[in-house]
């Protein structure tokens, strides 16, 4: 497992060499949607992204906990089953409410995992866009406070 | 609209518990837990620290290849759960921190004093933090190995046991005010009991971790540095004989208990 | 320059199942400095991963994804053996690009 | 700033006047010299806050603790504790249960990362339920939930509870909770608003 590893690391090193001198052209992404990230309501962010407002759906799942220990990292998951070709995360009362969006090409599950951060108790939906509309789903995740809070 | 749907989603929370009980709220962080544990991101920093390991570094620009945790030089597997133990070397009884203070100073010529003196997570305490983090996931899933038999690791296991029980400060604070009973919480966070092996193997097995609340990979030296600011304490010196000896005092309580480091903590 | 990510890609009945941590602070801009000034965003924005080639998953991120960033996703349409390379950028241009061998 | 003046014109006060006590207990040679190289004064936090007063030294040894002759010291010790409360100035128990509320939530102040002057909260939440729509409280004291509702606010109940939180000590010389009067950790105003929010009916605790 550790020559493995080491093994991983110096291809990692190669790699990034290879980034560096313009060698890999496949990393090129998408541009950064500046307008959907800075809206901050609902009604913005759906216009920014295109593909008009959410409809609920039961074949959305939104995977979360009910509580979170820390809003520092709250794992979301969404999976769906529709033929998705786009997922986003919203946080209804972060100072903005997209948290990520996220490109499915075929062949891609419908399906994703991340972590974000919450500012306070707070609805948080999982949107899903399959045959050009989307669709939503949402839960409620606590925020706790922790620790001895100094 | 947006209206539209948070009506939507305050019409579906009116059949929802207004709140819920402490038996589901820490179900709850159970599964909030379980969510995480797949991606910890320890494993970052253990990644880096397995490169600083063969990195030369220092004024002799020498790896730390040979470095004796005390299996011998250079072995990383299992030498976490040895320790802290006796090192004749140094005629002291020595933490995985400082003794990788001691294979700084000696084998790269970074003196000691200046890694005291500075801050975690700055300098060569943030190269120290990665270390820490690569040689404790070579200690996952064995037995805290500390029987503490050397006379040395006995007076400081003795020690330990007092500054645990050692009250202070304008509130009054010990470890032991938090860490001497079953099944209690500061908050949510549950306490593991010290003083009983379960406990102490608890605590003991699962620092270092990452702690989510701050983003940052800590080690025990700076699990206890908070511990004792939170007591209110004055400042322990990093790497100082009472932050070895407490550690001493948990290792040694928590002996033959499963390590389950790096950890992933509120 | 950025530091390494890491990649776990494992095949399972012809479904990779892919997990990447990243290393960055995703300063959200909320947040102040000990003198009170408010410490300016800097997070990752955009993420591709590709697979011999193709690319199977992109993401945008904004300030309010988690400090060292964890996603999880999965396709099909490799073999063991296969490389995910996976390349980040954000917000002051810095970039990273890691590979992980399926297994 | 005053916080902390208070703060340490308690640890003087108690330095003078606790001596002849504290002189019955001494620190272990081995611990002491540990004590002595292993920290440092950082901020607020000096050094003195490792000179135990005699309740601090009685209650960090168990075995002592638990002997007839620390049992004894515990009573005597209770009785000076008790007898070193003040009650309100103006003889007003219940001040305000918001702001008592948001007292019993913060659990900042009095660390050396705290800068001088930083009002200290009551970190009551860390250690007991309060409000019940509050889920995330600790359980090393017991609850407080309907506390005022099942004992009412008589004079009686006013004067313990007062007690209890200026000086817990009074009751129990190794209680976990802070003598949050004598160490000035709390203002008589402060104080005044965490009996509110157990005592007063309006409160979210007695409904």
């Amino acid at each position: 497992m550790n020559s493995k590893r080491r093994k991983v690391l110096q291809f990692t090193a190669l790699v990034s060499f290879m980034a560096g001198s313009g060698l890999l052209s496949e990393a090129d992404a998408a541009e950064w949607n500046k307008a959907a990230f800075a809206a901050k309501s609902m009604d913005d962010v759906m216009k920014a992204l295109g593909g008009g407002l959410p409809e609920k759906s039961d074949a959305v799942t939104l995977k979360a906990p009910d509580i979170a220990e820390n809003g520092a990292v709250v794992p979301v998951g969404i999976t769906t089953t529709l033929k998705a070709t786009n997922m986003a995360i919203l946080i209804e009362k972060n100072p903005y409410m997209l948290a990520g969006y996220f490109d499915l090409p075929d062949g891609t599950e419908p399906f994703v995992t991340t972590r974000v951060k919450m500012g306070q108790t707070s609805n948080v939906y999982a949107l899903v866009k399959a045959d050009g509309k989307w669709f939503s789903a949402f839960k409620e995740i606590k925020v706790t406070l922790g620790g001895c809070g100094g | 609209m947006r209206n539209s749907l948070i009506a939507w989603a305050a019409a579906a929370l009116v059949a929802a518990p207004v709140w819920v009980g402490a038996q589901s709220a820490s179900d709850e962080i159970a599964k909030y837990r379980e969510m995480l544990a797949d991606g910890n991101p320890s494993e970052l920093y253990e990644a880096a620290g397995e490169e600083l390991w063969v990195k030369p570094s220092g004024p002799l620009q020498a790896t730390l290849e040979k470095c004796d945790l005390g299996l011998g030089p250079g072995v990383v597997d299992g030498a976490a759960a040895q320790l802290p133990r006796y090192f004749a070397d140094t005629d002291r009884v020595q933490d995985l921190e400082s003794r990788l203070m001691t294979c700084m100073e000696k084998l790269q010529g970074i003196p000691s004093e200046q890694v005291v003196k500075e801050s975690f997570g700055k300098g060569v305490r943030k190269d120290i933090e990665a270390i820490v983090a690569y040689i404790v996931t070579h200690s996952k899933g064995m037995k805290v190995n500390v029987p503490a038999t050397h006379p040395k690791e006995k007076e400081m296991v003795a020690l330990g046991e007092k500054l645990f029980y050692f009250e202070g400060g304008p509130m009054d604070f010990s470890c032991a005010s938090c860490h001497s009973e079953d099944k209690k919480r500061i908050r949510l966070q549950d306490l593991p009991n010290i003083t009983k092996p379960q406990g102490a193997a608890d605590g003991w097995g699962s620092w270092p971790a990452y702690r989510v609340s701050s983003g940052e990979f800590w080690t025990m030296q700076r699990r206890l540095n908070d511990c004792l600011r939170q007591q209110r304490m004055p400042f322990p010196i990093y790497a100082s004989d009472a932050t070895i000896a407490l550690s001493m005092y948990m290792a040694a309580k928590a002996n033959g208990g499963e390590i389950t480091t790096p950890g992933l903590k509120r | 320059m950025a530091d390494p990510m890491r990649i776990r890609a494992t095949e399972k009945d012809g479904e990779i199942d892919v997990k990447v941590l990243m290393k960055h602070d995703m300063e959200s801009g909320q947040r102040k400095d000990a003198a009170g000034a408010i410490i300016p965003a800097w997070h990752i924005t955009n993420l591709v991963a590709t697979v011999n080639g193709k690319q199977v998953f992109a993401a945008q991120f904004g300030p309010a994804i988690s400090k060292d960033p964890f996603l999880n996703f999965k396709f099909k349409g490799a073999a063991k053996g296969d490389e995910v390379i996976v390349s980040w950028e954000d917000t002051k241009g810095d970039k990273r690009t890691d590979k992980g061998k399926i297994s | 700033m005053t916080m902390i003046r208070i703060l340490e014109s308690a640890f003087v006060s108690c330095a003078l006047l606790c001596a002849g006590l504290a002189a019955s207990q001494t620190l272990d040679p081995t611990l002491q010299a540990a004590l002595s190289s292993s920290f440092r004064a950082e901020g607020i936090a000096g050094l003195d806050r490792i000179n135990q007063d005699p309740i601090q030294a009685l209650c960090s040894d168990p075995s002592m603790k638990s002997s007839p002759q620390g049992q004894a010291k515990m009573v005597a010790l209770q009785k000076a504790s008790l007898a070193e409360i003040k009650p309100p100035s103006d003889g007003q128990y219940l001040g305000d249960w918001k702001r008592g509320e948001a007292l019993a939530q913060n659990g900042r102040g009095a660390t050396w990362s705290d800068a001088a002057g930083t009002p200290n909260g009551g970190s009551c939440y860390n250690c007991h339920q309060i409000d019940p729509k509050e889920i995330s409280f600790g359980n090393i004291g017991p609850s407080l939930t309907g506390y005022g509702k099942s004992r009412g606010a008589a004079q009686p109940v006013l004067e313990y509870t007062w007690n209890r939180i200026s000086n817990s000590k009074a009751y129990n010389a190794c209680s976990n909770m802070p003598r949050f009067a004598h160490f000035g950790l709390l203002t008589e105003q402060q104080i005044k608003d965490v009996m509110a929010l157990l005592l007063d009916p309006a409160s979210p605790v007695n409904q």
